[in-house]
Order: C-alpha cells, then structure tokens, then sequence
C-alpha cells in the first residue's frame, strides 16, 4: 500500500479507496474545494512528541500589548488592571481572514504562531525563552523582547504568588513532576460555558451588569452598615466585565470591517465578495446580539471561545455544540431552506477546523502527555434534554458527517449514548469509528447523569444538560453548575502509590522523600500490612493535589482575575463576583484524574500472589529485582508479567484488588472537599500521560521498567495482557460500580477493520455496544486501523498526514506522536468481535 | 515625512479618522490571508519596508 | 531546623534564580563543565525551563563556595539548573549522548531539548 | 553487547534503555551511544539482535492479531 506511485493514486476511485479503507484520501477526494483549501491551510499546533513543528512560532505581540497596558494600569484593583490590558490586545492585535474562509477568529497575530500569557505561570516563561525552534526572527530581537518580559514577569505571576504561600513542602513536592500535573490556577485551565446565557447577546449582559451597578450605587448612598462594605469591592468588578464585553464587541467589528474593506478594494469575485459582506454582517451582529441563524450562532459561539482564551489558556473546550446549534441548522436547512446541507457542511467543516487551528504554547509535560494536540477538545454529541427526551438533531449527524470530511484531531467527539438514540445517528458514530477517527467516544448517559447526581447533588434535570469537561467528566451548563475553573493541578501520576509502598515513601526517581514512612516491606508480615501501606500512600497523594488545588482556586480572584469569563457567567454577573470565586453559588465539580492506575491492581496481585500466597519469590527477592530495574532478572520479570493475574480477563483474584482499591478512593473522596464543600472522585484517564510518566515510574511489579510505557487508559488492561477475548475486558470492567466507585473510567479498545466492515461489522459492533450498556460501563473508544497502515505511516509519514488514531481521551494525528506512544498504541491487543 | 495615510495599504475608520487599518496580503507556505493591522493615521511611515505610496 | 525552613530553603534554590536572572547573557550563558551535561542530573518534568534534581547530592550542598560542600543524606535531592557551574563538583559524571531531539518522549533521565544546549551536539 | 551496526562494544547497561517492545516479551529497544542507532536487543541473551528503522517492528505484529480472540457476541 505504502509502495503505491502518486500516478496511480490517482488512479483510484473513492469506492476502490473506501474498499482499501484509505478512509483519509477518500476525504480528500469527496470534501468540497473550500474545505479542502481550509484544512489543508492549517498550520499544525500540537506538538509533534514533545517539539513543536517546523516553522511555529511564539506569538510576541500578545505579551507586549498585555503587559504595556498592564504596566500603565499598576495599582487598579487586578480584574479591572487585566480588563484594561485585554481590552489593549483586543483592539490592537492584528487580525486576519483566510481565503474562503467563513467563521472568523483566531488567537493570536498570523496563522502559524501560537499565544501564550505571561502572567500566568514565570517557570512558563522562561521555558519559552529556553525553547527551540519557536523564537520568531530576527532571533536576537525576540531574545531580548523575551527577556525584557521576563524579568518583569518572574515573581509577579499568579502561580509565584501562590508557590509563595503554598506550603513549602508541599510546593517542592507537587513542583517535582513526579506526582502528578497541572497548575494550581486558572492561568492554564478551562471552563464549562452556558450557552443559553450567553447567546442574549453582549449588549443584554452589559444591560444587566448596568442595572446591577445602579442599584449596588444606591445602596452605597443609604445608611452605613457591614453588609455595605463587600458591596464597593462588586463595582470595579462589574467595570471590568463591562470594560472586556465592550472590548469583545470591537473585536469582532474589526473583523466586520476588514471583510467590508476586503469586499470593496480587494476582491473581484462576486460570489467571494458576497461572502465577504455575509461576514461584514454577522461580525457586526455578534457577539453584541443574539444570532438569527447558523453563520451567526457558530461565529458568536466561535468569538467567545477565542475570547477566552485571550483572557487565559483554555486547554480544554467543553462544548455541546449540536445541542446549542441545532435550532439554528434546522431553521436554515429544513424550515427558510436558507442554506442547502452541503452549504451547512462547510459551516461545520470550517467551525470544525476553526476550532483545530487554535494554538496555545504548553509546557513540555503538557505537550509529552498530550502529543499532538494543543488542549483536550471533546465536544459533547447526543444525549438527553433536560426532561429526558433524545436530544439528538440534525446537528449531531452534520458534525459526524463534516468530522469524516475534515478529519482534525481536535476537536473530537464524546457522544452521549442512551437506549432511544435513533439508529440512524448511532451509524453515524459508527462510520465515524470505522473511518479510524477513534471518536466518538460512546458514553453511557443513564450511568453518567446518575453518577452526577451521586457525587455532586446537580438536580437532575441540570446533570442532564452535562458536557465533557476535557476528555471524561461530566458538568452540566447550568447557573450553578457550570465550573469555571478545572482544578488540573489535581491530576495524579497513581503508580506512585504501589511505588512509595514499595519503597517506604521514598520516590528513587526524583531522589525525594515524597509520601509517608509506611515501612520497610520486608518486614510487612502479610498482605494485608502491605495493603495498608498502599492505602497511605494513595491517601497522601490525594491529600497534597487536592490541597494544592484548593488553595490555588480560592486565590485565583486574587492571583489571576477573570474579566471576560465573569462576564459570561450568570452567577459572576448576578453577583459581581469572579467567575472562579467559588463562594458564588457553584455547587462544585471536583475530581482527581488518575493517570496510570491500573498498574496498581496488576502489581498488587503479583504481590500477593507470587510473594504472599504461593511464597514463589520472597519481598527481598522482588525488591532486589525492582531496584536493578529487572536487569539481570529477565527470568523472573517475564514470570510477574506471563504468570500472575493481569485486569482484564474476568479473573476474580485480580478484578477484586481494582474493587477493592477504587472502593477505598471512593471512600476518601468523600474526605477531600473542594472549596464548596463538596467531593473529589477519582477519574481514571491517561490522555499520553502513560509516555511523559514512563520516564518518572521506576520498575514495579507488573514487570514494566523504568522508560516503558505505562498502560494506556483508565481502566484499560495492559497492552497484550488481556488474552481472554472482548467479553473478558468489559466484565472485569462491570464488576464495579460505574456510579458509586468513581467519576468516570477510560476503557480503550482495538477492533479489527477488516472483521467489522459492512453492515455485518455494524451488527458486530451494536452488539458488542449492548452488552456493554447492559454491563453499566460509562465509557468506551476504539481504534480501527490496521498494523499495516500504522507501520506504514512510520515509515513514510508524508503520505498519511491524516491518518487519526485514538490515543487516550483524546485522537491525534498518528504522525504527530511520538514513537514510543505510536509503539505503544500498535501494541494493544486487537479485540476480535465475531 | 511619508504617514501610514499615504500608503496604498492605509484604511482610515469611519468612526474615528484619526485611527486606520494597514490591510496587507500574506502568502504564508500553507495558505492566502489579508491582515488587518492598527495604526494611527499620522504615524510615520518612512522606515516601513511595506510602504506604498497611494 | 524546623520541618517548615527545610522545605522552604528548597522552595527558595527552587523559584528564587527565576527572579534573579537578569537580560539576555544571563540565560545564555552556559559553562563547559554544567549540571545539565551530567549523567547524575534530571531535568525536571513539571517544567523545562533547566531546573532540576541531582541524584547523588541532596539539599544543603553548595557547588558555588570556593569550597563545595556535599551533603550526601536528606529527603531531598540538589535542586539545581541546566547551566549551573559544575566543574568544581566531584560527582560531575559527563554524558556522551546528550539527546536534543524533544520530538521523541523514550529516554529516561536524559532529555535535553533546550536551546541553549544544542551548541554542544554541533 | 556488541552493536550491530557499528560494532561498538560495551557492557549492555552503557546503551542507552528506550523502552520495552511489549511488556510481556524479551525484546528492548536500546540505543547505541556511539553511533546512536536504535537496537532491538534481546535481555535474556543480553544480545543486539538488530538495527531498527521507521515502520519496523522486530517483535512481530501487534498484540493479538494473530489469533483474534474469538468469543461471541451474539
């Protein structure tokens, strides 16, 4: 296949290509000319493996228009100083329209740089300064730009700030990298967004946060008492939203009047030119006013993503977006026949690659655990209203449609699985899967809004409204249940627990004395002691995120200020508070994500096993091993991996260990409280955590070394080691509680391409989905592309550019990944269905 | 003295004359775009390589 | 020494050179003889901007006195940067293969993608 | 451990240690500090079996291709 001539490719027609599943040159051949320009014009953001690709680079002006305004504005109350510099960078950074383009927006000056903001992070900064390949020309300049701004920068960023109050074991502990990841404030996060608010239109917002400062104004001329003085802290607040929604409105009237400008002095076509008046129009209606039809819907909700993300990174998008435009494409498609469908499919297609081309610089930790891909953009498809009835529309099959034409790896989809979604959406995901997307991921939506109701107390007509924050959890988009603020820093590297009781708290790897003295495990008499140790342990390093986490979002008004996210949330605008103040009214979406956990379960078995029931090998004897990271015990490396019980296989001894542990989380989630009192659940996910972590996990007793790959998902079984069929894997995996145990649990699966084409493959696949709804699994995703292809693409990464693969919460383009992880992903075990 | 006003690329806003867009076109290795850029009217536009007179 | 100075005196070596490095030469500037081409010397993975960890020295070792003090026990390692002068140090262990391609996430301990360290491959 | 490509000769603990090919075979990639070549080197022999390129897998195909697990789904 790899051999082929470009002559004869051309050859080929788009069913001989669909018969040879090259589902990305059939793409290429049926999407429209305008879709084929856009995609292709994308200049890649996510980091390939760790490095950025060639020619991206580090946009300047960002920086330099913050902070000379920030400068100037030293002394305001800080969400009024960081309106004002916004509202600089919004009225003063270039904008640009792309040829045939129609959804306008982009974060950042040119279309091949990338943003970042310095107030968030110093470290950050100087990370950026240390980069290769992302300084713009002429090098020596920007050097010295990047210095200026970081010397100003170092000590003043709200992460500073925070590390300086931290406990200062903690902060040397979670700045270690070796426990987990993240940042403790909304400077690198992301936030769920009420549509159904927002969509009145800026001008309504400025209307209500007039009338709330009028009124606040009189209070303040009436007698004097306590209860009065919170209220002078509400004005410069109300000021700043106002100040930034004012802002947000000239920013898209730039755009109205460059398309005007273009369509007047530069454009001869007048289809091109017609199209340019279209985008005059729709940037002059929105954000200010509500919009009237599909252009309009998709370019307000496109505007207010890139807005936010001028105010901060927003590594993720939590989105729904065929629920929010749904009316709009039926208005248009079905009811006025404004548009045809293909006209709307390039809407979709664009809004798709839109969302694709943004770029955010990210941290090298953040670029190795999510290679190829600049944040974790799951869109949410499907599910329920809020009174239970199918929401699914003819947005939801649009978006699948555009997502095979297109074929971004961001966004992708997480798509709300129910027992009355209608065949004909659910084939829809399907084609989607059988393309090799490796999205939608099917969520089981009856478990989820049950779940969420479990842990956080959302009503349930509010849970039913939920959207994937990031790649798993579910949030709904209401007043009070929107969370403005992903406690990221909460993201535990969980093999540290069977690590630190192995080794008595001591992390080998990064030299520190981390978790707890729990004991020598010589000396543990029995199982059960060695257990207590792992519970410890698991307890301390919940305990460090979550406190770190905590703190840093209750300082996060202080530290960092949301003017633009305030100004969008109901519950900010109401109250005149920050969006990320939590004692507004949020009820609370916490949740520790546990990056590789189920090393806990395989090693724990092989403990128990090997050392405790059959006495095979002494605590010594595997220590030993584990210290010389299993060189020179090849033998006895091969035994813990071949002959002790592995998750996976329906096997009791080792499914009653992952039982037991997630039982013991659970209880402890409920000790850890978030800032509104309410509790943290474990999520187990890796996204391509199990790579950047390979490098920070010593050898354990599941038989991996340090370097390996961790085990890819959440509850995933390791690569190869699920040997007893598909079945196997998913009732190892019903055997606990989808809605009690935990927040949501990551299963990957490999499916055959060949044995699951046709209609016959369909009926495979829609069997193999009831018995895991029956069995009460909450997540599932698959990979559908075969060795050959994947080895192919290693070989010759030119010729595939758009083959996707799913990596672990998120897809990404098999090219842009690194070896180890494309390694990594060709190594697990293809479930056959039939 | 050559201002941004008497440059080919120069777009005076209506709504305020002495502010302007600089509308240049890029051809980037990917794709076509127009950019819009800030300037004041009467900013002086002797060192820009771009400069056009109108 | 309370629980509380130890750790902050490893909090300072950890966020206090951010603060002090001043300009351009500063950053720049990078010692034949430095941690960051040491075999004994991690990067750190929460953030590369060149802090990171020695694995043989702890905290309370100086390698900038005339006369380095090594403090080989504790409950944390060295914290130290990329381009800190190490050729006083009598565990300087020099790395052959210093690996500067970031693309690839495979090597354990020795991962330098920073830009000031590329001179040395060329 | 003798390198296969530029027969660079050192005890096996001097490659540089990648990663496993599967966690449950003998087989490693490690790379040669001489000539930095990646090598699928077998641990139980302590041997470099071969240099390894782009798109090649010395171990073989990927976990459970070749005999897919058969258990019906109705």
């Amino acid at each position: 296949m790899g051999q082929r001539t470009a002559q004869t490719e051309k050859a080929l027609s788009v069913d001989e290509l669909a018969n040879r599943r090259e589902w990305w040159s059939v793409a290429q051949k049926t999407r429209s000319k305008r879709l084929d320009y856009l995609r292709k014009g994308v200049w890649k953001k996510g980091a390939i493996g760790g490095n950025y690709a060639p020619g991206i680079k580090i946009d300047l002006t960002l920086p330099q228009l913050f902070t000379e305004k920030w400068q100037e504005q030293e002394g305001e109350p800080i969400m009024l100083q960081k309106a004002h510099a916004i509202a600089h960078v919004l009225d003063n950074i270039p904008i640009f329209i792309t040829d045939r383009s129609q959804i306008m927006g982009y974060i950042g000056s040119a279309p091949h740089q990338i943003v970042w903001h310095w107030q968030g992070i110093s470290m950050v900064n100087e990370e950026i300064y240390n980069e290769e390949g992302i300084i713009p020309e002429p090098e020596e300049e920007s050097l010295e730009i990047l210095a200026t701004l970081n010397d100003y920068w170092g000590g003043r960023t709200a992460v500073d700030k925070l590390a300086r109050i931290l406990d200062p074991e903690d902060a040397v502990k979670f700045m270690s990298g070796a426990i987990g990841w993240g940042t403790p404030t909304s400077a690198a996060t992301y936030s769920t967004k009420d549509f159904t608010y927002i969509f009145k239109g800026f001008e309504a917002l400025l209307a209500e946060i007039e009338e709330r400062m009028e009124e606040t104004e009189q209070k303040l001329q009436g007698n004097p008492s306590p209860q009065l003085l919170p209220l002078y802290d509400k004005l410069p607040r109300w000021e700043a939203m106002q100040i930034v929604l004012e802002a947000s409105i000239r920013y898209a009237k730039r755009y109205a009047r460059l398309a005007r400008t273009l369509a007047e002095h530069f454009e001869s076509d007048p289809t091109r030119k017609e199209e340019l008046l279209r985008i005059a129009e729709t940037c002059e209606r929105v954000p200010a006013k509500p919009p009237r039809n599909l252009q309009e819907s998709l370019q307000f909700d496109h505007f207010v993503q890139v807005l936010a993300r001028y105010e901060t990174f927003e590594g993720a998008w939590p989105h729904r977006p065929d629920y929010v435009h749904g009316p709009y494409y039926d208005k248009d498609v079905n009811q006025e026949k404004r548009l045809t469908k293909e006209e709307a499919l390039d809407l979709v297609g664009e809004h798709l690659i839109r969302t694709y081309e943004v770029g955010i610089f990210a941290p090298k930790w953040a670029r190795e655990g999510l290679q190829g891909i600049t944040g974790t953009w799951v869109w949410t498809m499907g599910g329920v209203k809020p009174d239970g009835s199918d929401a699914c529309n003819d947005m939801t099959i649009a978006y699948m449609q555009a997502a095979r034409l297109v074929r971004v790896s961001n966004p992708t989809f997480g798509f709300r699985w129910h027992p009355k979604v209608k065949d004909e959406v659910l084939r829809e995901c399907f084609e989607c899967i059988r393309h090799g997307l490796g999205y939608p991921s099917m969520r089981n939506d009856p478990v989820l809004v049950a779940n969420t109701v479990h842990w956080y107390g959302h009503p349930v007509e509010e849970a039913r409204t939920w959207v994937h924050q990031a790649c798993m959890s579910p949030c709904p988009t209401t007043k009070y249940g929107c969370q403005p603020m992903r406690m990221a820093s909460a993201t535990a590297n969980c093999a540290k627990m069977i690590e630190y009781a192995l080794h008595d708290g001591y992390d080998p790897v990064v030299n520190m004395q981390m978790g707890p003295k729990t004991g020598d495990p010589r000396q543990f008499k029995d199982f059960e002691e060695f257990f207590g140790a792992w519970v410890k342990q698991m307890e301390w390093l919940r305990n460090i995120l979550v406190r770190t986490v905590n703190l840093g979002r209750v300082k996060d008004p202080e530290f960092f200020g949301r003017p633009f996210l305030s100004a969008i949330y109901e519950r900010a605008v109401e109250t005149g508070t920050d969006a990320c103040d939590p004692s507004n009214g949020e009820r609370g979406n916490a949740w520790v994500t546990g990056f590789t956990w189920v090393e806990n379960a395989d090693s724990l078995a092989a403990i128990k096993k090997f050392v405790y029931d059959e006495k095979k090998y002494t605590m010594d004897q595997l220590m030993e091993a584990l210290n010389a990271n299993w060189v020179g015990y090849e033998e006895m490396r091969l035994d813990f991996v071949k002959n002790a019980p592995k998750w996976g296989n329906d096997d009791d001894y080792v499914d009653d260990l992952m039982v037991r542990c997630l039982r013991e989380v659970s209880r402890h989630a409920k000790e850890n409280k978030c800032p509104s009192n309410n509790n943290w659940p474990l999520l187990p996910e890796n996204v391509s955590g199990n790579i950047h972590y390979a490098n920070l996990v010593g050898a354990l007793p599941n038989g991996r070394r340090l370097g390996d790959a961790l085990y890819d998902g959440g509850i995933s079984p390791g690569p190869g080691l699920d040997k007893k069929g598909p079945t196997a894997v998913l009732k190892s995996c019903g055997k606990f509680d989808h809605v009690t145990d935990g927040r949501a649990f990551l299963l990957n699966q490999r499916l055959s391409p060949t044995q699951l084409s046709g209609e016959k493959g369909y009926q495979l696949w829609k069997a193999y989905m009831k018995t895991w709804a029956d069995l009460g699994l909450d997540h599932v995703q698959f990979n559908m592309v075969d060795d050959a292809t994947l080895r192919a693409a290693q070989k010759d990464p030119e010729k595939y550019q758009e083959v996707i693969v799913r990596v672990a919460g998120y897809s990404a383009h098999f090219v842009d990944i690194s070896r180890k992880t494309q390694d990594n992903i060709i190594q697990r075990t293809v479930q056959g269905l039939g | 003295m050559a201002t941004c006003k008497d440059c080919k690329s120069f777009f005076a806003r209506e709504d305020d004359r002495s502010q302007g867009d600089c509308v240049m076109r890029v051809v980037d290795p990917r794709q076509a775009y127009y950019q819009a850029t800030p300037v004041e009217t009467e900013k002086d536009a002797s060192k820009c390589s771009s400069f056009q007179k109108k | 020494m309370s629980r509380r100075d130890k750790w902050k005196s490893a909090r300072d070596a950890m966020m206090g050179p951010l603060a002090r490095a001043k300009g351009v030469k500063n950053r720049e500037s990078v010692p034949e003889t430095c941690c960051g081409k040491c075999q004994m010397w991690s990067e750190n993975a929460y953030s590369s901007e060149g802090r990171g960890t020695c694995r043989v020295l702890k905290m309370g070792s100086d390698l900038n006195s005339n006369q380095p003090t090594y403090v080989l026990e504790g409950e944390a390692g060295l914290i130290s940067y990329f381009n800190m002068d190490a050729s006083r140090c009598t565990y300087f262990t020099k790395m052959e293969l210093i690996d500067t391609d970031g693309t690839e996430c495979s090597d354990p301990h020795f991962r330098r993608a920073l830009r000031q360290m590329k001179k040395f491959n060329e | 451990m003798k390198c296969t490509e530029c027969a660079f000769e050192a005890p096996i603990g001097k490659f540089r240690y990648l990663y496993n090919a599967r966690i449950d075979s003998s087989i490693s990639m490690r790379q040669c500090p001489q000539c930095e070549q990646w090598l699928a080197v077998d641990e139980l022999l302590g041997e470099a079996q071969d240099a390894v390129h782009p798109g090649e897998a010395p171990w073989g195909k990927s976990a459970g291709i070749e005999g897919l697990a058969g258990d019906s789904q109705g």
